[in-house]
């Protein structure tokens, strides 16, 4: 298949499918121009040439039917060629492959989280095979996201209470960026992950390394990564500022006080559950609370237990 | 236009019958208990024209947070309110109001011949609804604004995190914490404004014209509120019960449309975009109908295709309730339904096609003056060719897969809705100020302004269309640092555009406090509303109208009727730079006797009718 | 000055004015006291059916059935008692066009919310077919059934409860009419 | 919807023959102000069948994808009281028909009579509803949050989603409702008029448009009451 690299108007093209919908845009885009330069050029050309005179008159106007039929009829078989070929395109694209690699994507407020066929889940990042026919099974803790990544030209809402799919089949290494394109509160814009295609030998390296810390990061700075990974950010600061959260500066080991119930000390056991049910206890002044729930695996939930500790 | 006194009522009433509808009665509650159309028209041009300024800084505080990446002026939540503000200020007390119940108000009736709207008090409770339903939507400003965009897409919108406070419900919501009702009920109130607006200006356009106005001899912007008025009856009471379902699901959780509740996120886009695609027709439907009037006024030729462009006013009425699932394209919809709309989203290029060929035919062999208005009449085919355009990459499914919910929509839909309707907003303006006011304005502020309002258009918007294509999501407060070029580009556009804004509404302010007195027909249009003074008598005209003629049949117009008002314009702008302003108010000028032969012209009529 | 000469096109101004009111006086038809007793009849009698018919149950016919029988009830109305059949022939246009437009509302949106996922098993559907996994964000029976329960515990005097009655969540993955169970969880 | 918009000043005083007192200013004849005035009304009328339309919509899907849910809830629901209820309305409408009947050949009196009994039905409706909104209110088949059933007709406990029934049931018969209490306003107010003497055989729009709106009333009330008692 034809392979562009970035145009000034579109991204990089890194999946299958893609060529086909460039190829689309371009062949409306110059026709557009066409059309547009044709237009925009005879109304200049009229304004120019047929400007007030004086004793001269405009010309009464005939009736032209064949011409208005004409411009009506012929637009018609365009828009019904267009059509055509871009619904084809569609449905190619949205069709999923035989046996391919089902991945779930989870959008909550406002991260991504991604879950292997393995069973392994890691927030923010996404390993993709090249050339491996796969199909991202969406769904949305909360309110409406949109998982979109330009390169592959794909985009489809995550809807709370529904599951949804894209179909694709990443065709180029490298790194491409996710985001939400729906609009879904406060940190819609930071609402992003990363998607990273490679190799067959990398992907099954990645997915051995996500349950255990990376060579050479102690648990803490495991925890750190996964902490910004995972969007904790966005709602938590780390130097006491107020976000949507409350800032996670010296929390860990230090009395909490709690909405309508006693303060709670936020030991080990509270920082668990405030990241496996946040519902659970709600801190004083924040009852607007937004988070939702988060699943970890203990290696995982250790280091970022780990971490917080570590914000003094 | 010729006119025969068919009957001499009305002239004994006051000491001038004919003196303008703005001397006829003075003080504050002559205006609030008013009736006439003309007086409401302007109390909404004048509410409008505030809407459209609030909007205005709304979009530039928006444009300035996005001068850089992350933080600029504002926080995150702040920006969400202000993108939101500017959509709901813009789109329900703007855009929505601004052509039919504005403009159309003050135009409409002159344009029939008629001395009223068929419903003079249901006018003024319109105008009333509305400003009830503004109050509504200040209120949420004040108390925290909204965050959920316009469209107030649930479950975003509809799951309160407060809940619990007022009513026993379960968990907290997971959606916005903004003052999201007072907001939906201003929606809602308004929604009926224009509803009653709409039913008013059908009855008068079936019921009202002046003899000798067939449906053939209709001008273009009256058909096209003719179709703007059967949207608003047909659409906007759907967008009125949406919104209340979703108020009293965000009070109640009626489980409609939250899922946690067992609704359809999915069901409200349906519920909102069948009403508010067509709206969108009701925002750009009346600016193409005041652009068809500028296209034919300054070219000083009869229409080409004027039965197409009527008829394609009213396909697009109707084609609008038969596309909104384009809005759904990438939200799961089902394959059955992308395909049905998809092949239906393309049908609307046809009529905006027509209307954009018969125009520019409408100027090969005219005689055409570049006057302000008609600048800004060629400025709209200019944009609107390309946000139309841009709709054919939109209604492509594939394409749109990509192209959905980024910059490229927001681009194509300001190239529609701000090179379309706001274009043919202020040419409307321009060329009806005179008779709106019986003002003249300063054609080089007016040409300045029209020009900065163009070019900072452009470079705002055209930007965003490589940014969108490039893939930048729309609504978002911080972005990647490789669009902070295009973004700047945009941010400054924005700003010519706002100082464009400012030199046309200093001209205006200037015109109004000393321009100089406007004649009957400045333009030396062949429409009706050009035929009586300026500013109009209370009841539009001086005789009753018969009317022997088309508004555009500039053949069959005699060049006294034409040319009169120009050579009274150069006469008023001579007096006035012998800085001798006429204090008196116009004279109740008789018609000029006309010798038309329209017994001749019938039959020239007849025989172009004969050769179709 | 133009003449009244213009006869070819009188007619056409006043649009209201029509062919049956040169006089410009009001001709409204008026039917009579026995006939609209009539009509009253006809709707009581179609009123008993529809009331009768709910005791029967026809299974999936009940809807049709008794949305015909409405729609003749609806018919009679606005023909007879709204004089639809005698009056301007627009009105009745306008009337029978915001019929239509309601019909393209609902058979669209319809089209939609029943034929969702068709395209693959896993898309638009409440539950995984693999796995029998919820979708998150839907309908958490569990809470809403404890939040009910509390209420109707502090409903003074009313024992008697009848929450608690969500069936085991099952494979049906699809939306579709007729399923038997239709907790979505 | 109001018509008789009188003109801001009272230049026809002494116009009378040509131009009775209750021919608006800017009408030329009474038949174009008698068209124009139904064709209002009828304009609003289809505005006012579009807003109903959300709301059947929504009834569509939800009774398309819970309809075991629906068929169970709605067995709550008072046939007797709905029949009932129906037939009120429906008499009432016959009754506003003849009162329409009764202005036009300018029996002023008929005209008021069956405009009370009319108003009459209209509260009847409204009383009958009522009691089934405080049964239903006491048995807890209440709209979303609030829905919390007990006390209920049958064995059998009603699904948990049983809200979304009764939240499309109360939002349907409430805004139904709501027009009711505003037909009263309105034919209480044509009723004032008629006693006034406003009204003549050459002049009785208002009472006809006013049932025009009261038959719509009905007319939604017609299919409510099957879709939502009899399913």
């Amino acid at each position: 298949m034809r392979l562009d690299p970035p145009t000034f108007q579109l991204p990089i093209q890194a999946a299958e499918g893609a060529a086909e919908i460039d190829g689309l845009y371009y062949f409306v885009y110059w026709f557009s121009v066409i059309f547009f330069v044709a237009i925009v050029g005879a109304m200049f050309y009229f304004v120019w040439a047929y400007r007030r005179r004086k004793g001269v008159k405009a010309e009464p106007t005939k009736d032209l039917t064949k011409l208005e039929l004409f411009w009506t009829i012929t637009p018609l078989i365009f828009i019904t060629y267009l059509f055509h070929v871009s619904f084809a395109v569609y449905i190619k694209n949205s069709t999923v492959a035989e046996g391919a690699m089902e991945i779930r994507v989870r959008g909550k407020k406002w991260a991504w989280e991604f879950e292997y066929p393995t069973g392994s889940r890691e927030p923010g990042v996404l390993y993709l095979p090249v050339g491996k026919p796969t199909k991202l099974i969406l769904s949305s803790e909360d309110v409406l996201h949109s998982f979109y990544v330009p390169a592959f030209r794909a985009k489809r809402d995550a809807v709370p209470g529904v599951y949804s799919h894209i179909a694709l089949t990443p065709t180029v290494k490298g790194e491409y960026q996710v985001f939400c394109a729906e609009y879904c509160g406060t940190s819609h814009s930071g609402m992003l992950a990363k998607v990273y295609v490679v190799s067959e030998e990398e992907y099954a390296k990645h997915l051995d390394d996500i349950d255990k810390p990376p060579p050479g990061q102690t648990p803490a700075e495991w925890g750190k990564t996964l902490f910004e990974k995972s969007g904790c950010p966005t709602c938590h600061s780390r130097d006491g500022s107020r976000l949507v959260g409350p800032s996670l500066k010296g929390v860990a080991g230090t009395m909490q006080p709690i909405a309508g119930g006693p303060p709670a000390m936020a030991d080990e056991n509270y920082l668990r559950e405030s990241i496996l049910r946040p519902q659970a206890k709600i801190v004083e002044g924040y009852t607007q609370q937004q988070m939702p729930p988060f699943v970890f695996k203990e290696p995982q939930l250790d280091a970022m237990i780990a971490y917080l500790k570590t914000l003094k | 236009m010729a006119t025969v006194a068919t009957s001499p009522e009305h002239h004994d009433a006051h000491g001038d019958p004919n003196a303008s509808f703005l001397d006829v009665a003075k003080g504050p509650m002559s205006w609030i208990v008013t009736l006439d159309h003309k007086r409401i028209g302007i109390m909404y041009l004048i509410s409008v024209t505030v809407a459209f300024a609030l909007g205005g800084i709304f979009a530039l505080l928006v444009r300035a947070e996005l001068f850089t990446a992350g933080k600029t002026l504002m926080d995150a939540d702040t920006y969400n309110r202000m993108f939101s503000l500017h959509g709901v200020v813009m789109v329900f007390l703007f855009i929505i109001p601004s052509i039919p119940a504005a403009m159309g108000n003050i135009i409409l009736p002159i344009q029939l011949g008629a001395k009223d709207v068929a419903f003079p008090r249901l006018n003024l409770m319109s105008l009333y609804i509305y400003i009830f339903g503004a109050c509504f939507g200040l209120y949420s400003m004040v108390h925290g604004g909204v965050d959920t965009g316009w469209t107030f897409y649930t479950p975003y919108s509809s799951s309160d995190p407060a809940c619990g406070q007022l009513t026993p419900c379960g968990p907290p919501g997971v959606g916005s914490p903004s003052a999201v009702i007072p907001m939906t009920l201003s929606a809602f109130i308004m929604g009926f404004s224009s509803i009653l607006t709409g039913v008013n200006f059908l009855a008068t356009i079936h019921k009202m014209r002046a003899p000798g106005i067939t449906w053939r001899r209709l001008s273009l912007f009256t058909w096209s509120l003719y179709a703007t008025s059967v949207i608003q009856i047909l659409a906007t009471p759907v967008l009125a019960i949406t919104l209340l379902l979703l108020t009293m699901e965000r009070f109640a959780g009626l489980g409609i449309f939250d899922a946690r509740r067992g609704g359809d996120p999915g069901l409200f886009p349906h519920c909102v975009w069948f009403s508010s695609h067509p709206a969108v027709y009701i925002m750009i439907v009346p600016g193409m109908g005041v652009v068809s009037e500028l296209i034919g006024t300054f070219s000083r030729r009869d229409i080409v295709g004027y039965m197409f462009i009527a008829m394609s006013s009213l396909g697009l009425a109707l084609l609008g309730f038969l596309v909104w699932g384009h809005h759904l394209f990438v939200a799961g919809m089902s394959e059955y339904a992308t395909m049905v709309f998809s092949a239906l989203t393309f049908l609307v290029a046809i009529p905006s096609g027509v209307k954009i060929f018969n125009w520019v035919a409408t100027l090969y062999k005219g005689s055409i003056s570049l006057q302000t208005p008609m600048l800004w009449a060629l400025g709209f085919i200019f944009l609107f060719t390309i946000g139309g355009l841009t709709g054919l990459f939109l209604g492509m499914l594939a394409v749109d897969v990509h192209l959905h919910d980024t910059y490229f929509v927001v681009a194509h839909f300001h190239y529609v809705m701000v090179g379309g309707t706001v274009m043919g907003f202020f040419g409307g303006l321009q060329d009806w100020w005179p008779k709106f006011t019986g003002k003249m304005y300063d054609e080089k502020k007016g040409v300045a302004g029209w020009a900065l309002v163009f070019l900072g258009f452009n470079v705002t918007f055209l930007t965003q269309f490589v940014l969108g294509s490039r893939g930048m999501p729309r609504r978002y407060y911080d972005y990647l640092p490789e669009f902070q070029q295009l973004h700047q580009i945009s941010t400054v556009g924005s700003w010519i555009l706002g100082l464009g804004f400012l030199i046309l509404f200093w001209n205006f302010a200037e015109s109004l406090m000393k321009g100089p007195r406007a004649p009957r027909n400045p333009w030396g249009s062949a429409a009706l509303e050009w035929q009586t003074p300026s500013p109009p008598p209370l009841f539009n005209f001086v005789k009753d109208p018969v009317v022997n003629r088309g508004p555009y049949e500039y053949h069959l117009a005699t060049d006294a009727e034409l040319d009169e008002g120009m050579a009274d314009l150069d006469a008023e702008l001579a007096k006035a730079n012998g800085a001798d302003p006429v204090k008196k108010t116009e004279p109740a000028k008789s018609e000029p006797a006309e010798k038309a032969e329209p017994a001749k012209s019938k039959g020239d009529e007849g025989d172009d009718e004969e050769k179709s | 000055m133009a003449s009244h000469s213009n006869s070819k096109h009188e007619g056409g101004g006043h649009g209201g004015h029509g062919g049956h009111h040169d006089d410009g006086a009001v001709h409204a038809h008026i039917s009579s006291v026995p006939f609209y007793i009539f009509i009253f009849a006809m709707l009581l009698v179609f009123t008993v059916i529809t009331v009768g018919q709910s005791y029967v149950d026809l299974g999936k016919m009940n809807l049709l059935v008794v949305i015909l029988i409405a729609t003749c009830k609806a018919s009679l109305v606005v023909t007879f008692f709204m004089h639809l059949k005698h009056d301007n022939r627009f009105n009745a246009l306008m009337f029978v066009s915001g019929l239509l437009f309601i019909g393209v509302f609902f058979t669209y949106t319809m089209n939609d919310t029943e034929r969702r996922g068709e395209i693959d098993e896993t898309s638009a559907v409440w539950v995984l077919p693999k796995t029998g996994e919820h979708a998150p964000g839907g309908l958490d029976v569990k809470v809403q059934e404890e939040r009910r329960a509390k209420m109707v515990k502090e409903h003074a005097g009313h024992g008697a409860a009848g929450a608690g009655g969500h069936e085991a969540p099952h494979g049906d993955h699809h939306p579709a009419p007729g399923v038997t169970t239709e907790q979505r969880h | 919807m109001s018509t008789e918009a009188a003109s801001p000043h009272d230049e026809h005083e002494g116009d009378h023959h040509a131009h009775p007192k209750w021919l608006a200013h800017h009408f030329e004849t009474p038949a174009q102000q008698f068209d124009a005035d139904k064709l209002g009304m009828w304009a609003f009328l289809v505005q006012e069948l579009l807003f109903f339309s959300g709301l059947f919509v929504a009834y569509g899907v939800f009774r398309s994808w819970y309809p075991q849910t629906f068929i169970a809830c709605s067995h709550q629901l008072d046939k007797i009281m709905g029949g009932t209820n129906t037939v009120v309305l429906l008499f009432s409408s016959l009754t506003a028909a003849l009162a329409v009947r009764s202005a036009q050949v300018g029996n002023k009196k008929a005209t008021g009579r069956f405009l009370l009994i009319t108003i009459a039905c209209a509260c009847a409706f409204l009383v009958i509803k009522y009691f089934e909104y405080s049964h239903k209110i006491h048995s807890g088949l209440l709209p979303g949050y609030w829905y919390a059933p007990h006390d209920i007709h049958g064995d059998k406990p009603l699904p948990p989603n049983g809200h979304a029934f009764f939240s499309i049931y109360f939002m349907m018969t409430g805004v139904h409702g709501i027009h009711v209490a505003v037909g009263i306003g309105v034919l209480l107010w044509i009723w004032a008029r008629n006693r006034r003497g406003d009204f003549s055989k050459e002049y009785f729009t208002p009472v006809d448009l006013v049932a025009l709106y009261w038959h719509l009333v009905d007319l939604v009330w017609i299919y409510l009451f099957p879709l939502l008692y009899l399913i």
